[in-house]
């Protein structure tokens, strides 16, 4: 990666968000979920900065929110210094050209009825109208070539073309307005591992080449390891653990990131050996008080179902967690 | 009514067929009779249950039109005759009884549906 | 005579206009108590051999040829009765995805004790008894509550507990899961494997474990095969096959894994992709993405070679380079 | 050119030629509408022409049958003495006419509706969804009848009777417009949560264009199959309110209008004026219907298991 000055590009201030609780006249009120707990990060430009953890956790809603497509309840996001979530989709053209998404399922990330072409010309037909049909159509083969997509593919529809071949094709739509960040929700883990290393390989192509940061939403550890050079690990839409990847693998604190590098399987025939946590995985609709992984935490005291722990710095990493502050762990 | 409703339970029943706990019934063996009717069927009740619900408010529309053609005096035949000689309080009276009607009947299918179909709770209802 | 022997299966989709052919011929065998793992990506056919063991293939798939001698009988020629009295009882089945296994409308009790009804003639008191004593062996809270409640009140790794609980109910000789845990998250994904891990062996069990995921297979099975488009390429001893692969796409598959690759490298990738059912390519499948096919990769079909302990179907097995052994990195 | 070529060699077409219920029922429906437009030229009387209708050759009987029957009419005459077969050209006609008309004002009203409510949600979701669900419960037939009969009462019967095509095609669109909404609506929340719409979102396009660009072409094959069935149902509509008095006047009758006039004389010995409307009214529903039903098993994504 390369080392730029730290300026931090996106920053993620206190995000909460909520959804259902509504009790609307005509709709039914459904259940308060409480999907991000005051969520503070800030990804510097260049990074490839991973946000890890598992189903329910809140790292897609904050993916989404981020990019703008559900706004938090409460706290800020900053694009460059200045706040962009609470902006129309006028204002926020601006930024729309500077930050762009890859989806998680290739089978429905592709319009079924747009062609190729179509697909990829849309967003300079909306971003540059003066632009002509030659400069667009120029454009899009420059893209898809420098991707590694075959331009025979333009006039061809999504359902001719395999999982890794699709998501190729997303990845050329998010590159057409030269974006600067971007961000991908689990972008392979629809795909065979032999097609992962394929995509992830143009992804990292297209960083060193364009000087892209990217915000990467996965919850397969070992591809964090690779590809990732910073690492947040989130729990019931908490973070609990955020570091340098080097550390967290070599030194992880917290122990709930513990448990989770526990359960990766390896391949050296260890067998299973994983840390056992006790109790049911909780929802996020009846959040524990306190901190919220104190219901399955072998280390939990009273402190720490009553207070809600802060990100603190702890030597190797930043970690929320009492135990880890006190010394106990 | 009926035709309709052979037609959903067995467009119905060809998606459910298919399903995991279709398959899932299959392999552990059980006897064909059982898988058809306690696991496919009860799945097929549910959109047959909402569907019929609708179709009552048809039914009692092509009672005028039955009871005209049969000369038959029944309500249809009333709120036609009032039609004819506008006799607004009858027409009046005449949608408001057919309206009482659809809101027991719905509220009866809503009941149904929750009974054959257990994710649903009814707002308010303890689990 | 091993407990189940699949000699040279083959499985055919008759889809009107062209007929598919899913299985080319696949050939394996299960000692009782022993783990196989098959593994493979979408589209080689591993979950195929899987459902037509138990002769569970979706219309209009068949079996066209071979045999599946389980206990000494071919199961592939049974009637529908008699077929029936060994799936979930003799041989029983654990699907992918928990959330769809269990029927959403019928309670767990209900689900349970009919598997049991079906299979032995026991009362319903006794049939009640046996399974909460299961959900207790797999760990499940206040089995007793658990009975009528919904598979919709249960958490995904609570509800493949039961479907484990269910395959255990009739002690079968065999269980072949589908790709189990490939729903589930990481930690409760090493919890799922731990069990069955202990459970397989305390009861003496036999596992057939299907899944895409190497690491897991290194981790749980004795055996595995590796598939690709409807053939076996490499097969043996699990951890043989982990440290020393000799087949040129299984060694891809260990390489594409991130955890053997330097931080910010490129992956050594597999190119090209897997290739569709009706355009498999002529002599060995795998030559349009191997980096060492020939001429003679391109014609004839390459045999499983090699001892039994670890074979290998490719004829230039001894010509590829040494395999540097997996975490030789850490 | 290709796109003709490939729509030609492609599955539908292979499943249609194969498929014996929809060879016949489409050629059914084409003969019949084609038979519908040509009326003024195949028919051998025009039964508009009051000049030609002379009321001494009321019910006559069709050739074959052994009552007095007059070659100049195949299948006798009608009370007023128009020839039936030119009549019931000419019924099928306007039958057809308001059968469509009704659909494309349904499908106009319900799809915009569909579209909105189900994209936006929320209120407006919830607004029209229980508009709908009135509607539906009161049945669309319900609905006609009271709208007909009030506006029959106050405008009285002969404005009504030039009105008659305009009225009805009216009342059966805005009656049935809910089957088109909730259809759309489902699959706009289907594909509203598919990644291409927050695809479109990311890259900054306005509402109103993903509805149009993106969502709206993927909900046609739904749309398409029950466009058939509701001409189908129009048409029924159309031939129950005829037959309640409230459809078209005597003078220009659709089939189902002819039918009802003949109803009093069926058992008078006059068979056929009832009759043989019905059996054409009810050849033109089963066509329609079966090739409804199989364009559904055709383009239902979910039944359709390559």
């Amino acid at each position: 990666m390369s080392e730029l000055a730290h300026s931090p590009l996106v920053e993620i201030e206190n995000v909460e968000q909520r959804f259902g609780g509504s009790s609307g006249f005509l709709s039914p009120s459904q259940p308060l979920v409480k999907a991000l707990n005051s969520v503070s990060l800030t990804i510097n430009k260049g990074d490839s900065f991973c946000l890890v953890g598992e189903s329910g956790c809140g790292k897609s809603t904050l993916a989404r929110a981020v990019i703008g497509l559900n706004p938090p309840t409460a706290g800020h996001i900053k694009y460059q210094g200045n706040r962009i979530d609470n902006l129309s989709t006028r204002e926020r053209q601006p930024y729309t050209r500077k930050m762009q998404m890859v989806f998680q399922n290739p089978y429905a990330s592709l319009n079924p009825r747009m062609t190729v072409a179509q697909t990829l010309q849309e967003p300079l037909q909306i971003h540059f109208p003066t632009m002509s049909r030659a400069e667009i159509e120029a454009k899009v083969e420059e893209v898809m070539l420098s991707v590694g997509n075959d331009p025979s593919w333009l006039e061809r529809y999504p359902h001719e073309f395999s999982g890794g071949q699709r998501q190729r094709i997303s990845i050329a739509r998010a590159l057409m307005l030269d974006p600067e960040f971007i961000v991908a929700d689990e972008p392979i883990s629809a795909l065979d591992v032999s097609i992962q290393a394929q995509v992830l390989n143009v992804m990292m192509e297209a960083q060193e080449s364009r000087n892209l940061t990217y915000l990467f939403i996965t919850h397969d550890l070992s591809v964090v390891e690779h590809f990732g050079n910073r690492v947040a690990v989130m729990y019931l839409g908490t973070v609990c653990e955020l570091a340098d990847t080097k550390n967290l693998f070599a030194t992880p604190r917290h122990p709930y990131t513990q448990a989770l590098l526990s359960a990766v399987p390896k391949m050296d025939g260890s067998g299973v050996n994983h840390v056992k946590m006790s109790g049911e995985v909780p929802t996020a609709m009846d959040l524990p008080s306190g901190c919220v992984f104190h219901t399955r935490c072998p280390y939990a005291n009273d402190r720490c179902k009553r207070e809600i722990p802060k990100l603190k710095d702890n030597g190797d990493t930043q970690t929320a967690c009492f135990a880890v502050e006190e010394g106990r762990l | 009514m009926m035709p309709l409703f052979i037609r959903l339970i067995r467009s119905e029943m060809m998606e459910i067929l298919q399903m995991d706990y279709v398959r899932f019934a299959w392999a552990k063996g059980l006897n064909p009779a059982r898988v058809y009717f306690l696991h496919a069927f009860k799945n097929t009740l549910l959109p047959v249950v909402t569907v019929g619900g609708v179709q009552v408010g048809t039914m009692l529309a092509y009672t005028i039109l039955t009871e005209s053609v049969f000369q038959w005096p029944g309500m249809g035949f009333l709120f036609l005759e009032a039609v004819n000689r506008v006799d607004t309080p009858l027409i009046i009276a005449y949608i408001i009884v057919v309206g009482l009607i659809f809101v027991v009947t719905n509220t009866i299918v809503d009941l149904i549906y929750t009974w054959v179909n257990p994710t649903v709770k009814l707002v308010g209802q303890k689990s | 005579m091993a407990l189940l022997e699949v000699k040279d299966l083959q499985v055919e989709f008759p889809l009107g206009r062209k007929t598919l052919k899913a299985l080319h011929g696949v050939s394996f065998s299960l000692e009782k108590g022993e783990r196989l793992g098959i593994v493979g990506e979408s589209g080689a056919g591993k979950s195929v051999a899987a459902f037509s063991i138990l002769n569970l293939l979706t219309r209009p798939g068949r079996i066209s040829a071979g045999e599946v001698r389980f206990e000494g009988r071919d199961l592939s020629k049974l009637s529908a009765d008699e077929m029936r009295q060994i799936r979930g009882n003799r041989i029983s089945m654990i699907f992918q995805d928990p959330m769809m296994t269990l029927n959403p409308v019928l309670t767990i009790g209900t689900q349970m004790i009919e598997c049991l009804k079906a299979h032995r003639d026991i009362s319903d008191k006794e049939a009640k008894e046996l399974a909460i004593a299961r959900l207790r062996d797999v760990m499940i809270p206040s089995p007793e509550k658990r009975m009528d409640s919904y598979p919709h009140e249960l958490s995904g790794g609570m509800r493949q507990r039961v479907v484990i609980a269910i395959a255990l109910l009739t002690d079968p000789s065999i269980i072949i899961a589908d790709e189990p845990t490939t729903a589930l998250d990481v930690t409760i994904q090493a919890e799922i494997m731990s069990l069955m891990l202990d459970l397989c062996k305390t009861n003496n069990v036999g596992l057939i474990l299907i899944t895409h995921d190497l690491a897991v297979v290194s981790q749980v099975t004795e055996k595995m095969i590796v598939m690709y488009a409807g053939r076996i390429v490499e097969q043996g001893e699990t951890q043989d096959i982990i440290n020393n692969p000799k087949h040129p796409y299984t060694r891809g598959l260990i390489k594409a894994l991130p955890q053997e690759n330097l931080p910010g490298a490129r992956l050594n990738q597999i190119r090209g992709s897997m290739p569709s059912l009706d355009a498999i390519p002529v002599g060995c499948a795998f030559n349009p993405r191997c980096d060492f096919a020939d001429e003679n990769c391109c014609k004839n079909l390459p045999e499983l070679a090699g001892p039994i302990a670890h074979q290998a179907a490719c004829t230039k097995i001894d010509t590829l380079p040494e395999f540097t052994a997996v975490g030789a990195r850490k | 050119m290709n796109k003709m070529a490939v729509f030609l060699g492609s599955d539908f077409v292979y499943r249609f030629k194969k498929d014996k219920v929809a060879l016949v029922s489409f050629s059914l429906v084409v003969t019949l509408i084609l038979a519908a437009l040509l009326a003024p030229v195949i028919a051998p009387h025009n039964p508009y022409d009051l000049t030609t209708i002379d009321i001494m050759d009321s019910e006559l009987a069709p050739i074959w049958t052994d009552g007095d029957t007059d070659e100049r009419f195949l299948l006798g005459t009608d009370p007023q003495g128009r020839d039936l077969l030119s009549t019931i050209l000419y019924g099928m006609r306007i039958s057809l006419v308001i059968g469509i008309f009704a659909v494309m004002l349904q499908a106009f009203l319900g799809v915009t509706i569909g579209l909105l409510s189900g994209y936006i949600g929320g209120r407006v979701d919830a607004f029209f969804m229980r508009l709908a669900d009135i509607q539906l419960s009161l049945s669309t037939l319900m609905v006609a009848i009271i709208t007909l009969a009030v506006f029959q009462a106050a405008f009285g019967a002969e404005l009504y009777s030039e009105l008659a095509i305009f009225m009805l095609v009216l009342v059966i669109g805005i009656a049935e417009w809910p089957q088109y909404a909730r259809t759309v609506r489902a699959s706009v929340l289907a594909e509203k949560h598919k990644e291409y719409v927050d695809a479109a979102r990311v890259i900054g396009m306005a509402p109103k264009r993903i509805m149009l660009r993106h969502i709206l072409p993927n909900t046609l094959s739904p749309i398409l199959v029950i466009s058939t069935i509701q001409v189908a149902n129009a048409i029924i509509s159309e031939a129950a309110l005829s037959f309640l008095g409230l459809g078209m006047p005597v003078n220009k009758p659709s089939l189902g209008s002819l039918i009802s006039s003949g109803f009093e004389f069926i058992f008078s010995g006059s068979w056929w004026i009832t009759v043989i409307p019905s059996i054409v009214l009810i050849m033109l529903i089963l066509s329609i219907n079966l090739l409804g039903d199989w364009l559904r098993d055709v383009l239902n994504p979910k039944l359709y298991k390559d």
